[in-house]
């Protein structure tokens, strides 16, 4: 036969390294994403116990929503359980660096916020952990993104991103939707 | 011909036909993937 | 009838019930999340139809289907009897006795957990013995599959193994590695749970368990589709398979690449380590390889039937094929629908970029590409290829049946297409009812309804299949059924033992998984997190 | 195995290919992306590459902010496991305990006047045991139950809690069921996402897999039913966790409020 065995074989290993190739092209558009861009999926290996979340720490409930630390740190602490977002709105600032920390004290929730990048699952037992930094303003939709019951579908909040300017927090750092 | 010089006969052009489309669909995947990479996920900033 | 083709027979009508039914649930849950009214819309009724539909799509139809056809290759590739044909009913009736056990349980409203296992969140034990006994019987499957190969081996030493029986139990194998990790989860977490025997739960580790079996239980579903590609599409195209140690390396390169990839399903889960999401992300790329060898292997084997009908040029084979065949017709339908899924899929797997997509309906849209255009239209094809020789009938119309796979395709990617666009705009998945009110979600109404448009053209499709089976009884008698299997442009005489068993490629699937998972699963030994307290949906406390 | 030589290099280059993946990510994800990136965030190398494989807590692409906390809890019941299951089991000293109730909520359980007092009869522990520790901390203000529930303790209050539940639900007889208007019946069964609000029987549904200490609604006054989502709306009543009945109550009317309270005083199937 004209074509032997030996020349299918090298055909085909010359279609297997222009495979690797692509997906080694892919990887390395990812490394570069992870290198410049910071970006990382969130991972935060924290445990927090979810059957006393609510008594004592930074998940009580008067210590939700956004806070200005001392050193100018933005962090906003929310709680997503059955069947609500605690907060249910969020301010936060335009351009500047923020942290969402999450935690639940029931079952698995999960968040997206439309039209960004900002995405985790919730988990009990663990603060889930997402930095960013949001660069277009107005009123973006936060849903609970994981099935965590019967009420799932009813499970969102909203986030105010404001420029700047309007982020103005109170004596105690804290920024809130009613505030304004 | 015997079924088997067809066989060699078409063996002469065999897989160039495959490489080919092979190629082109990969192609359009990677393009794909790169299009939604640069256009919606950077765009999109910075997380982790 | 032999024992193998009346049990191909009893597995391909379960699962094809089964099929049917959650079709039409599927419907009406596009129907109820679109801006239209629709009926007997409760947030009960919804949750338990989207778990009765992903139980009967994900564990019953693709469960029967692969042992059914398991067992026709067992059969008619070996040119043996089947071993212990009284075992292989033992399986059939325990996986049946199971799939009803959990389909009478969700209807009964104590199940609504969706088919993940998601702890804390807990449905009635029943659903999950249920789902334990399919599995029980998937198991017997797997090891008179081994068997059928070993007695084979040894009344013909030194012969290779005929490829579609190799890659029926490098899938035999595959499951048997697969279902480890939610068998664990099950029996240490879940059914103890279930049982009250157990008021908390470890929920990290049972993500972690689960996403053991997340990815390679795709694989299960889809090596039939692929066994079809390499031993009959090129036999249905009047071609020859280019390669079989390339079918044999692609089968083995499945085998140990979809168990230390699940990983990716938790990207964005806190309680994984960046580090190892990236090695898992980086074996998950190297896991489309398999799939991209295989578009250049089945190309050139149709390339092969297209030039001997007459085809040149570069591309002019592909018109020369004969499309007026199903299972040619429904190859082609399949690889139009791998290459949009498979592109979703990377998207979905590309380490911090599934932050873009997670949890949305791109996802949606991903996994019923892969499921329902690759595998389930293969399984449609290899239902019409097989029919003939399990039934002693002719089908009596074949443009009924590419009528059906084109209606498959259409419906699918127009249900399918607004879901990628949707998911990227940030619509989210398994909720009932969007808030049409919103501005931001009103945008999305339109989508939504030409999706449900596709669903409705997949419904059609579906019941046209099953009518399309039913027709086969007034077909005619057919005695000579066809030669269904390829043969390869070189026939292999002789191959390497590594291509003709898989001693070597578990070990190397320990050695990864070991190298994938160990730490991944002992870290919750480590820092033995605080358990969360189980919600049990099939009582209250 | 065989010794075959056609099988050597099988094993050799299967084993390489799968290490050399191996190496490859563990260079990148393990060592060089964290350091790189702890790097941008001021962190050292140690501290980047504990942190992606998960040893401490934050990205190694950001600082981790500094925790703060500041309790005031809304309830000071903390659940556990153990509670859970002592609350499955009814003891002597319930009974004994519970004498103390009857003159408001009946012998078996059963309110005298259900206008004012809710059934217990059947309840869920889990929501007496809350009740009655929030009344004990001042959780929840009942100028009534507060010296009742004081003298308690952690052990008496789960037995009376379990004494109560094991009682039947007071039947009704079926002339009195008005039937429920439909807009009710969706917000109990559906629920209405316009306004984000999960359907009342996600939580207190039979099969719900709700919150554990949400009580049941079947067959207790309509008054009091009303009166307590009046409470929640106003927010007198807040010793629900996370505000999950206040931002619910927040948005219902008054119709609507008075709806599901008499959808619940009659209803059974719930």
């Amino acid at each position: 036969m004209a074509i032997g065995e030996e020349a299918i074989v090298r055909s085909e290993l010359r279609w297997a390294a222009v495979s690797i190739g692509v997906v080694s092209l892919i990887m390395l558009a990812l490394i570069y994403a992870g290198i410049v861009h910071h970006i990382n999926p969130p991972s935060n290996i924290e445990p927090i116990d979810p059957k006393t979340l609510h008594l004592s720490g930074e998940f009580t409930e008067a210590n939700l929503g956004t806070r200005v630390s001392a050193e100018g740190q933005v962090t906003s602490r929310i709680v997503a359980t059955q069947f609500t977002f605690q907060p249910r709105c969020i301010v936060l600032p335009a351009n500047q660096r923020v942290t969402l920390r999450f935690a639940t004290p029931d079952v698995i929730h999960g968040i997206l916020v439309t039209g960004t990048n900002v995405n985790t699952m919730i988990v009990p037992g663990y603060v889930s952990q997402v930095h960013t930094v949001f660069t277009r303003t107005g009123e973006l939709l936060m849903p609970c993104h994981e099935y965590c019951g019967l009420g799932h579908s009813e499970m969102f909040a909203t986030l105010r991103v404001v420029p700047a300017s309007e982020f103005k927090p109170d004596a105690q750092g804290r920024v809130s939707c009613d505030a304004r | 011909m015997t079924p088997e010089e067809e066989l060699e006969r078409v063996m002469r052009d065999v897989p160039r036909g495959a490489l080919a489309l092979a190629a082109l669909s990969v192609g359009l995947l990677l393009v794909g993937w790169f299009l939604v990479y640069l256009l919606v996920f950077l765009p999109r900033g910075m997380v982790s | 009838m032999t024992h193998a083709r009346r049990l191909a027979l009893a597995h391909f009508w379960i699962g094809f019930i089964a099929f049917a039914i959650a079709l039409v649930l599927g419907v009406w849950q596009m129907w109820v999340r679109s801006p239209l009214p629709a009926p007997f819309l409760t947030a009960s009724t919804y949750f338990s139809s989207v778990t009765a539909h992903g139980t009967a799509m994900a564990y019953v139809l693709t469960t029967f289907t692969v042992m059914g056809f398991g067992y026709y290759v067992a059969e008619t590739a070996l040119a043996r009897a089947l071993p212990a044909p009284r075992w292989a009913w033992t399986g059939f009736w325990l996986a049946l006795a199971g799939t009803l056990m959990a389909v009478v349980t969700i209807f009964s409203g104590r199940a609504a957990v969706l088919f993940t296992f998601y702890p804390p969140l807990i449905a009635s034990v029943f659903y999950y013995i249920g789902l334990v006994l399919v599995v029980a019987g998937s198991w017997i499957w797997c090891v008179l599959m081994i068997v059928a190969m070993g007695q084979w081996k040894g009344a013909n030493p030194g012969r290779p193994v005929p490829l579609a029986m190799f890659a029926t139990v490098a899938n035999a194998v595959m499951w048997l590695w697969t279902t480890v990790g939610v068998t664990l989860e099950l029996l240490f977490q879940v059914i103890p749970a279930a049982l009250g025997l157990k008021a908390q739960i470890d929920v990290g580790l049972s993500r972690t368990l689960f996403s053991w079996t997340l990815h390679a239980v795709v694989y299960f579903w889809l090596i039939p589709s692929y066994i079809a590609f390499y031993t009959m599409v090129p036999q249905a195209a009047g071609g020859r398979l280019y390669s079989d140690t390339m079918g044999r390396l692609t089968f083995v390169l499945f085998l140990i690449y979809s168990l230390p990839v699940g990983l990716h399903h938790l990207l964005m889960d806190p309680h994984q380590s960046n580090a190892f999401k990236f090695l898992q992300v980086a074996l998950t790329a190297l896991v489309s390889v398999p799939t991209l060898l295989t578009v250049f292997t089945i190309g050139a084997s149709l390339e092969i039937a297209g030039r001997l009908r007459g085809g040149r040029g570069l591309f002019g084979w592909i018109g020369a094929l004969p499309w007026e065949r199903p299972l040619v017709l429904a190859t082609g339908l399949a690889f139009l629908m791998l290459a949009f899924g498979g592109f979703g899929g990377l998207v979905n797997m590309s380490y911090g970029m599934n932050a873009m997509v997670h949890n949305t309906s791109w996802v949606t849209a991903h996994f019923h590409l892969i499921f329902g255009g690759t595998v389930v239209i293969m399984y449609f094809a290899i239902a019409y290829t097989l029919w003939p020789s399990l039934t002693g009938r002719a089908a009596p119309s074949l443009a009924a049946q590419r009528l059906q796979l084109w209606l498959w395709f259409i419906g699918m990617l127009v249900m399918t297409l607004p879901w990628h666009y949707l998911g990227l705009l940030g619509q989210w998945r398994r909720v009932a009812t969007f808030n049409y009110a919103d501005p931001i979600i009103a945008a999305w109404g339109p989508w939504v309804i030409v999706s449900l448009v596709g669903g409705l053209i997949l419904l059609v499709s579906g019941l046209l299949f099953v009518r399309n089976l039913l027709q086969f009884a007034i077909g005619r008698a057919s005695h000579v059924p066809a030669e269904v299997y390829a043969t390869a442009v070189h026939p292999p005489l002789r191959v390497p033992a590594a291509l003709n068993g898989f001693r070597l490629w578990n070990v190397l699937v320990l050695v990864l998984m070991l190298l994938a998972y160990g730490y991944p699963l002992a870290q919750f030994f480590i820092i033995d997190p605080p358990g969360a307290l189980v919600h049990r949906v099939d009582q209250r406390r | 195995m065989s010794t075959d030589p056609l099988d050597r290099p099988w094993r050799l280059w299967a084993s390489v290919a799968i290490l050399s993946v191996f190496v490859f990510s563990v260079l990148f994800g393990f060592v060089l992306l964290p350091i790189i990136q702890g790097r941008g965030a001021g962190l050292d190398a140690f501290e980047s590459i504990c942190r992606a494989l998960g040893l401490r807590p934050g990205s190694p692409a950001a600082p981790q902010p500094a925790s703060e906390a500041k309790a005031q809890p809304t309830t000071r019941v903390a659940w556990s496991a153990e509670l859970m299951q002592a609350l499955d089991r009814p003891s002597a000293i319930g009974a004994q305990l519970a004498a103390a109730c009857t003159a408001c909520h009946g012998k078996d359980g059963r309110s005298v006047d259900p206008k004012l007092y809710p059934d217990l009869a059947g309840q869920s522990a889990v929501a007496l045991y809350k009740q009655l520790n929030d009344f004990k901390s001042g959780s929840r203000l009942s100028a009534v139950m507060a010296p009742l529930a004081q003298p308690l303790s952690e052990e008496q209050i789960v037995a009376v809690s379990a004494h109560f539940a094991a009682f039947p639900v007071r039947s009704l007889p079926p002339a009195q069921m008005p039937a429920p208007s439909e807009a009710i019946e969706r917000l109990v069964a559906r629920g209405d996402p316009t306004r984000a609000i999960a359907a009342c029987n996600a939580c207190h549904g039979e099969q719900s897999g709700g919150p554990p200490e949400a009580p049941r609604l079947t067959h207790q006054g309509a008054q009091y039913l009303s009166a307590q989502l009046r409470a929640f709306k106003s927010g007198e009543r807040r010793n629900d966790i996370y505000s999950r009945m206040r931002n619910v109550a927040a948005v219902l009317s008054d119709s609507e409020i008075e709806g599901l309270a008499g959808f619940y005083s009659t209803t059974f199937t719930y």
